[in-house]
């Protein structure tokens, strides 16, 4: 069964339905604490959302330097799958694991609601079970989601096809489509392999119908797909 | 009488004088009680301890009497008031732990800090009962928006009450918003706590047993905020924004800390007792603890880890920096706790000890700074019943008419849906995460929020409401009427409602016509509770509400919960299927009295609110119940502010972030012939619903409204995504299309707030 | 003239200081010995159009008053230099 | 000895500013004319005991490249005076 660690920060908020979808993906989901060294077995690790450490100075700074990173950057080079969601994606760029930063929101207010997001690339770790352009609405709830790097790497994440997950405009919507003023729209990057992938929105609070909608399930059952296939790990 | 214990005044501290005695707002009586009950003077950290916990806040010596008189009982309360939240029980074990509280004053002088605060302290009122708090909610009221000051205000309590949640990664599930001119430098900020707790793991904060250990847990203690619970309970003057306690700030990382410890500690069965350190700090704490349980308790104020030097007894013990939890366990486990604590990065410090002959002492460096008699200091506060009558002026409000003649309905109606009272509050609950933990069935935006219970079917509905203009005008039927409406709110998600906790925002009870509106709100409030069967089980008193422009509207919020047995059942507020047939449940009379229309279109807060029939409306909440139990219904909404037009174009509307809007066309029929168009239109009568079925159910659902004795009319259908909202009576017509109601809905308060806001503007 | 002002926005002393306490510690885990009073406020630049240094300062200290500084909660220091 | 270091931490130009620009905007709506590139970021103080203030110094410049600031999207000043 795939092994998935999901991280605990001290301030992390989002472990608990974060280790839910896993489950119910089939996979294997084990909490690990930030001052773990070792992420046991796992093929997979979750840096889930919250606000660790308050969010203080900048999100995602201070978490970088817990004693868990280490072992989540080894994983990270040796292939392994790393999924970054809200402050684990801050996490991930201010750790260098991916590239620009992500800053206040243009609007300067927390922005919780649905988006709409297109998957634009179906061979990350986690959205193989996608259609290539699919677009589905998730939920986001941050206060600094705008994604921002400069000119050349923002020219280079799209040719090298690393743009995961795109803000969309769907016709009827009487909200800014792009909610934070994120450079190119862009709501979530990876790497070139796709293993290591960050993104702002919430695939893991809506991913059961009991709560109106199961759109962000898939995200972990092309993670349990990926990983048991050997692709990734 | 002889002193019964000996206290002496710490080096350096000012003498007792009456001027001193004075600025502690306490009153000729409450000296002369306390130099009795002492049998000396007291020392200047003993008149501080005073003051705090007999000030109105902590004392409630003005509304005690009053309160004694709500209904308290149940077969599903658990926990009634007294504790630092009422609890209820929940199917298989489970339990609901919720709590309003008010922090008006400190958000009048710091919006952001002030709300933020708000949030943490009730979190913590929710968590010591030993309940992970899954949800909480938000009452404010703030002066109009064509003001930059209430703008600024309204800006700064809303990212405060967000900021604070969404750090410790709880969902805001509704709220309310009104604005009114009468708040205008003294907005009301009122947060709701709710938290699920397995029964058997409930604590309280009663401490016993002789030896046993005191100790403080979470952050270190400031200067901030000291007085704090006497500044609530005076009115805003200029004088005392001189006065205001250095702004407390809230830290909801450390928060989020203190409450996982503080349930580990709970869980794991390593302590006896403990409760926040709130209003009053650790002089209320530990005080209340002490008495509750019938001993003495002794703190050393040297002990607890400051986070300034040279901290004086007396700063130290009233002290509301925020953060803090009084904690009393068995001598033997402190270093498990101590571990438990450290392990979340937080310091436990003994500070004191429990002890056997009833009095709260203080010491500090081995002097005795305060002795006083412990039960006496909780509850020997003089009790006041002052003169209770309504003013003339407020009688002769009951019986104003408008004077201005009513624009066209049509333009009436966008009128209403402008008004930031009743427009979309998007603005407000898109700052607040809804979403996080992944139980929210109804995140914000509908009639009331609803929540699943992790790991179980059901769910628990909850609402915050208060129509205060209605309480102004008829404080008694006002007071029905805000338990009135939150039941509806949680009857039309399905839910049955369960039990209330109550917010009471009322200006300077010494005036008789501000204490008739308490005591005659506070008797609707107890009747509606009695009527269907929700008790209180606790809730705040915040008076002196009032500004150098005069007191607030009396505003008696109601939080409520209710339990859904089956979260797939849960109805939604908005229509959902083009086709659908649409019924109004209950009786029209086309009471305008006091409505939204009168206040917001033609200009009068006036006339007699509708009275509240708590007969029909506990019928209507059972055929609310009833139908969502049998799969009945596909939307419900309440009938309130704007009466059927306002609540038929918010169906129609959809919900905050709905791409589909519905159309509606329906005929008011021969139905209620006597009533004028603008009462059937806006017209405020109690005890109605508008829902949605599909065609095949209507005679179903007449048939179970009927076997209730409430009325249903059969209105129209609903119509296809983007259509008009059309209404028919007797041949005449009313149109809009709903593409332009959404808009104006939803753009009314975003409109407003763009322009400048600024520190000082207007104040 | 041009004017540029820098002003420092910082919480008031004796105010809790979250962030502040938040950075310290990190500063101490991460091998920086020593560091104690960390306050975090804002760093505010701005370019003035003014008849003097001094009148720009004037101006800016009009803005910390109204806008830029919260007048309960913060303090601001100013300092002008020509652009 | 004890040093107290100022730290500014600004968005690096070229970036988008927008808490600058609503300053901006917000500052003419109030009547203040003449104000022109407002940028706004982080105010740091901390008090290092350190042998110099230059050793200070130099230890802080570390601290901002290390946590203090972000290099992909700030830039930092300091200024140190003995305490
Ligand atoms: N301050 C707030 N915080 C969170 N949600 C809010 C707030 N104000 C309003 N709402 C949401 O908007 C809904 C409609 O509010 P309101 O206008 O009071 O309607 P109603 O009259 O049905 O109670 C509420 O049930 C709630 O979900
Ligand atoms: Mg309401």
């Amino acid at each position: 069964m795939t092994r998935v660690a999901v991280v605990r920060f001290p301030g992390s908020n989002c472990e608990t339905e974060s280790l839910l979808a896993v489950t119910r993906a089939g996979g294997h989901a084990t909490l690990v604490d930030y001052r773990d060294t070792d992420l046991g077995q796992s093929d997979a690790v979750i840096l889930p959302g919250g606000f660790s450490y308050g969010d203080y100075l900048r999100s995602g700074a201070i978490a970088r330097f817990a004693p868990v990173m280490t072992a989540v950057k080894t994983l990270a080079d040796a292939g392994g799958a790393v999924i970054g969601i809200c402050n684990g994606f801050q996490i991930l760029c201010e750790a260098h694991l991916l590239p620009g930063a992500l800053q206040h929101n243009a609007q300067q207010r927390f922005a919780a609601r649905p988006v709409d997001v297109r998957i634009e690339r179906t061979d990350s770790v986690c959205t193989t079970d996608y259609e290539p352009g699919e677009v589905i609405r998730i939920p986001i709830a941050h206060g600094e989601g705008r994604y921002v790097a400069d000119e050349a790497t923002l020219d280079a994440l799209e040719r090298d096809n690393k743009v995961l997950l795109r803000y969309v405009t769907v016709p009827g919507t009487d909200m800014p489509y792009n909610p934070n003023g994120s450079m190119r729209d862009i709501a979530g990057i990876c790497n070139s392999t796709g293993t290591v992938v960050g993104f702002m929105p919430h695939p893991e609070r809506l991913a059961e119908q009991e709560l109106g909608s199961d759109a962000g399930q898939r995200f972990f059952t092309s993670l349990m797909r990926r990983v048991a296939s050997g692709v990734a790990a | 009488m002889t002193a019964i214990a000996m206290a002496e005044p710490f080096p350096g501290e000012r003498a007792v004088t009456d001027d001193v005695v004075r600025e502690h707002k306490l009153n000729a009586t409450e000296y002369t009680a306390i130099l009795t009950l002492l049998g000396r003077t007291p020392t200047l950290t003993e008149l501080g301890i005073f003051s705090a916990l007999w000030s109105e806040h902590c004392s409630y010596k003005h509304t005690k009497p009053v309160l004694r008189r709500f209904p308290v009982d149940g077969p599903q309360v658990v926990q009634g008031p007294g504790e630092n939240a009422g609890v209820l029980r929940l199917p298989d074990g489970w339990a609901v732990a919720f709590k309003i509280e008010s922090h008006n004053h400190p958000s009048a002088v710091e919006p952001y800090q002030g709300a933020a605060t708000g949030v943490g302290g009730i979190l913590r009122d929710v968590f010591t009962m030993g309940a992970r708090p899954v949800a909480v909610l938000n009452s404010l009221r703030l002066g109009p928006l064509d003001d930059a000051r209430n703008r600024y205000l309204f800006a700064g309590i809303v990212k405060g009450v967000g900021d604070y949640g969404n750090c410790m990664g709880i969902p805001t599930l509704g709220g309310d918003v009104c604005f009114s001119p009468c708040y205008t430098g003294n907005p009301l900020v009122n947060a709701m706590a709710v938290g699920v707790l397995r029964e058997s793991d409930l604590i309280t904060a009663r401490a016993h047993g002789v030896g046993n250990i005191l100790l403080a847990v979470g952050a270190s203690t400031g200067r901030d905020g000291i007085h704090g619970a006497s500044f609530a309970s005076e009115d805003l003057t200029s004088e005392s924004q001189k006065r205001r306690p250095q702004v407390q700030v809230g830290d909801p990382f450390t928060e989020k800390l203190l409450l996982e410890a503080s349930l580990e500690l709970i869980t794991g069965g390593y302590i006896v007792a403990i409760q926040d350190m709130g209003a009053a700090g650790l002089t209320s704490s530990s005080a209340e603890m002490a008495a509750r349980g019938g001993v003495g308790v002794e703190v050393d104020t040297s002990k607890v880890p400051t986070r300034e030097a040279g901290m004086t007894p007396y700063e130290i013990m009233l002290s509301e920096s925020q953060e803090r939890m009084l904690v009393v366990a068995e001598p033997h486990r402190i270093e498990e706790i101590q571990r438990v604590c450290r392990k979340w990065e937080l310091d436990a410090t003994a500070i004191g000890l429990v002890t056997d002959d009833g009095i709260f002492r203080i010491v500090h460096d081995g002097r005795v700074v305060a002795a006083i008699p412990g039960q006496e200091l909780v509850d020997g506060c003089p009790m006041y019943s002052p003169p209770a009558e309504e003013s003339a002026t407020a009688k002769a409000r009951r019986s104003l008419t408008p004077s201005l003649k009513g624009p066209e309905p049509v333009a009436a109606l966008e009128r209403l849906l402008d008004a930031p009272t009743i427009a979309s509050k998007r603005w407000v609950f898109e700052q607040y995460d809804g979403t996080v933990r992944a139980n929210s069935v109804i995140p914000p935006g509908s009639d009331a929020g609803v929540l699943r219970v992790a790991g179980t079917d059901f769910g628990i509905a909850m609402t915050v409401d208060c129509n205060a203009r209605h309480v102004l005008l008829d404080p008694y039927e006002g007071g029905k009427g805000a338990v009135a409406e939150a039941a509806r709110n949680i009857a039309c998600t399905g839910a049955r409602p369960l039990g209330v906790t109550d917010c009471l925002n009322f200006g300077n009870p010494e005036k008789s016509d501000i204490f008739f509106q308490f005591t005659e709100a506070c008797r609707g409030i107890g009747d509606a509770c009695r009527a269907f069967g929700t008790p209180v089980t606790g809730g705040n008193v915040s008076l002196y509400n009032q500004s150098p422009m005069g007191p607030i509207d009396p505003t008696p919020t109601v939080g409520m919960v209710g339990l859904l047995a089956d979260v797939n059942k849960t109805v939604p507020s908005h229509f959902q299927y083009n086709g659908d047939a649409i019924l109004l449940l209950g009786e029209t009379r086309g009471h305008l009295g006091g409505s939204a229309y009168w206040a917001e279109v033609l200009d009068t807060v006036g006339g007699a609110p509708p009275s509240i029939d708590l007969a029909a409306e506990r019928a209507l909440q059972d055929v609310l119940v009833e139908a969502a139990e049998r799969c009945l219904l596909t939307s419900a909404h309440d009938l309130s502010d704007g009466g059927l037009a306002v609540a038929l174009a918010e169906c129609c509307i959809g919900g905050p972030w709905d791409i589909v809007t519905m159309g509606a066309e329906v005929d008011l029929g021969r139905h209620a012939d006597s009533v004028s168009d603008e009462g059937w239109l806006f017209g405020e009568d109690g005890a109605r619903a508008l829902v949605s079925c599909s065609p095949t159910y209507v005679v179903e659902v007449q048939r179970l409204a009927h076997a209730h004795g409430i009325q249903c009319h059969y209105l129209g259908l609903v119509g296809e995504d983007g259509s008009d909202v059309i209404i028919r009576r007797d041949g005449r017509a009313w149109q809009w299309p709903v593409a332009r109601l959404r808009a104006i809905y939803l753009d009314a308060i975003p409109r407003r707030m763009a322009a400048v806001t600024t520190a000082d503007g207007g104040s | 003239m041009n004017v540029r002002v820098h002003v420092r926005v910082i919480p008031r002393s004796g105010l809790l200081d979250p962030q502040g306490q938040a950075i310290a510690h990190a500063l101490a885990a991460l091998g920086f010995p020593g560091v104690a009073d960390v306050r975090v406020g804002k760093a505010i630049e701005l370019t003035v159009d003014a008849v003097s240094t001094a009148a720009a300062e004037a101006s800016v200290r009009s803005m910390c008053e109204r806008l830029l500084a919260n007048p309960v909660t913060e303090d601001f220091i100013l300092e002008a230099e020509p652009a």
